[in-house]
């Protein structure tokens, strides 16, 4: 049993830069574990759904528009642009580490 | 400096020689650097560390566009400037610094906003072009502009402890829009007069979009194109990721994109982005 | 510039705003950097972008060491310097150029070479170190000087298109001896008058030792103990690594060593690691 | 069988830097094959051998000393210093990084 549920429950590390880290009590690096939805698996939609509930403490304007990420927010899946991937509805698999960057404009 | 049989004069071998002694530079690159131009738009953070690295390295012609004078509150990170120049036009200030440093390189003072009115006309006379300005809509604007006129884009950004650096245009990679085809909110649009930076970091920042300039002016290397470089201070992390390759939808550049000389002197940037091209910075209540 | 309270005058609040806006930085940290003095071992390359950024940031005592004076083939990345200092003294010109752009910041001159005669009394003096110097047996001297005098080590180094960075003896993290114990043999020590350097990228590391030691001084964030960065300029490639700890065995910090002030005045580094403290570069022939 | 062949090499990838390509044809960056030594496991000990055999082009004792790195040499596997595995002992997997890094001194 216990090996079972350790199957469902997937090992995600979560990342927020640019100042997304902000809407998450200042923790730029989450180490979580994310029960996929339907028991099999788990894609970047669901992801961003948990994430809201789970670990955005405040303005989720500032993360999401609609079901994704808001204008000028980048999402990296181990190191790779999500837009190389299927976005959305990208599978994601265990220890996988996805970034999510809010673009800078300082200077 | 350059000869027209390509050949370096006695002085430039010797100041440029720990140059010419690398096996993968040489006398072809620098070459290349000497008879390149390097617009860099903004004499601020970003533009210090670029702009000093580009004239002691040796690009043939450097251009520095700003509208802005050197305050005090600069000089924790605008390591151009000076105390003695507050008040003078940035682009007085940092064109005496780089002279100094190199006289053989030739500095253009663009003292002026870099707006749609006179954009075109400034970058046409560049190769390539260093953003190292503050604020959205410029980002946007130049950007449009280097599209225009095929010159790429060495985009550099510093907020907080955090740095991000690419290269737009280049070699029928990615542009600005590509990345973003929407502008953000604005009130996720912080600038360092808003929201703080680590004098530093910037320097970091700008010392690797001059390398990155270098690289592309010179021809050699692999130019941070197609990646993104992210900068985390406080962690000493720093990753390079990989991104979205030009987009067939962008606006910009895009297949059926639509944006002309004609096009780009009418956009209005401010309105497109919700943004001040320039404002005064928030009062700081401590 | 702070008062006895820790209060900071209105001018340093106004000089460094965008430090206090930082909620990872703020009034803490910037008090902790106006009240801590760093010392800069050479200023050539790495030195250069380290001393500006140091005394921009508001360190409140910078320290300068070198012997050498300053020429044109220095130059094309030794950016504190200029064409009017030429044959002046690297300190002199450097210590201009920090008092110019921070006049609040103590700048104190050595002009002299950093020597085993004179090294543990000028290092004493600061809360931490920068090597910024060029060859072997200077960086066996300074890791064995800061062991001795327990002073955290930043230590930058560049050739060609590649950089290194590091912080030694910090924090029960290991010593420059730990990953070296050895020497390595002569024909593997190249300098930048040797084989070159690419200017800038020297630049990138020298920012990023400063830094380094800006967050040790201000005590935020994670330096990078522990840990080493490698630039790869050309492929535009860093990567932190992870390194090994402190070495029960090694001879500087190590359990049984025996490194004390006193060993430490008459240890013979350029006997130790067969090369001379400072040569006269290779003639360039083109 | 050739699902065999290919279990018996192992891919690796080799990359030299801080000078040391300059043994290597000035080529940084090696993806290679290597067999096993007893047809089990590759060690770091057989590795180096394998290397100075089949990539160092010129001046060995720049790279090795006895049947280690000379001086000065780090050696990472992963992005961490061998000093934390077993060094020549550790034994490599398929798809292992292992960098040969000489230190710099230049400033
Ligand atoms: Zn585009
Ligand atoms: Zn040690």
């Amino acid at each position: 049993l216990c090996a079972n549920l350790k199957l469902l429950a997937m090992q995600l590390t979560l990342e927020f830069g640019g100042g997304l880290e902000l809407l998450c009590n200042s923790l730029k690096i989450h180490k979580v574990n994310v029960d996929p939805q339907d028991g099999e698996k788990l894609t970047m939609k669901h992801l961003l759904a948990w994430v809201r509930t789970n670990l955005i403490k405040e303005r989720p304007e500032m993360f999401m528009k609609g079901d994704s990420v808001r204008p000028g927010v980048l999402v990296l899946i181990n190191d790779c642009d999500w837009e190389l991937s299927e976005q959305l509805d990208t599978v994601l698999e265990e220890d996988d580490v996805v970034v999510f960057i809010s673009t800078l404009h300082g200077g | 400096g350059v000869s027209s049989n390509g050949q370096l004069s006695a002085d430039m071998v010797y100041r440029y020689s720990r140059h010419l002694l690398l096996p993968s530079f040489g006398v072809e690159a620098q070459a290349n650097l000497l008879t390149s131009s390097v617009l860099v738009i903004g004499a601020g953070g970003l533009g210090s560390p670029a702009l000093l690295y580009l004239t002691a390295c040796g690009v043939g012609r450097v251009g520095i566009v700003d509208h802005d004078v050197v305050e005090l509150n600069n000089l924790q990170r605008q390591i151009i400037h000076n105390e003695a120049n507050i008040g003078r036009s940035k682009v007085e200030s940092a064109a005496a610094a780089c002279r100094a440093i190199n006289s053989t390189v030739q500095i253009v003072e663009h003292k002026e906003a870099f707006r749609t009115s006179n954009a075109l006309e400034i970058m046409s006379k560049y190769d390539i072009v260093i953003d190292a300005t503050d604020n959205v809509p410029s980002r946007y604007m130049i950007n449009d502009c280097c599209v225009v006129l095929g010159k790429p884009l060495i985009s550099g950004a510093a907020l907080g402890l955090e740095g991000q650096l690419t290269v737009y245009n280049y070699n029928g990679g990615p542009c600005y829009r590509c990345l973003f085809p929407t502008p953000p909110p604005t009130t996720a649009c912080q600038r360092c007069s808003d929201s703080g930076v680590l004098g530093v970091v910037p320097g970091v920042i700008g010392c690797l979009q001059a390398l990155e300039a270098i690289k592309v002016a010179a021809a050699v290397g692999e130019p941070l194109s197609g990646r993104m470089l992210l900068l985390d201070a406080l962690s000493a992390r720093i990753r390079v990721v990989k991104i979205r390759g030009r987009s067939l939808q962008c606006e910009a550049c895009g297949e059926n994109a639509t944006m002309t000389a004609q096009q780009f002197r009418y956009f209005d940037y401010e309105k497109f982005t919700q943004s001040p091209l320039s404002t005064s910075p928030l009062k700081l209540n401590l």
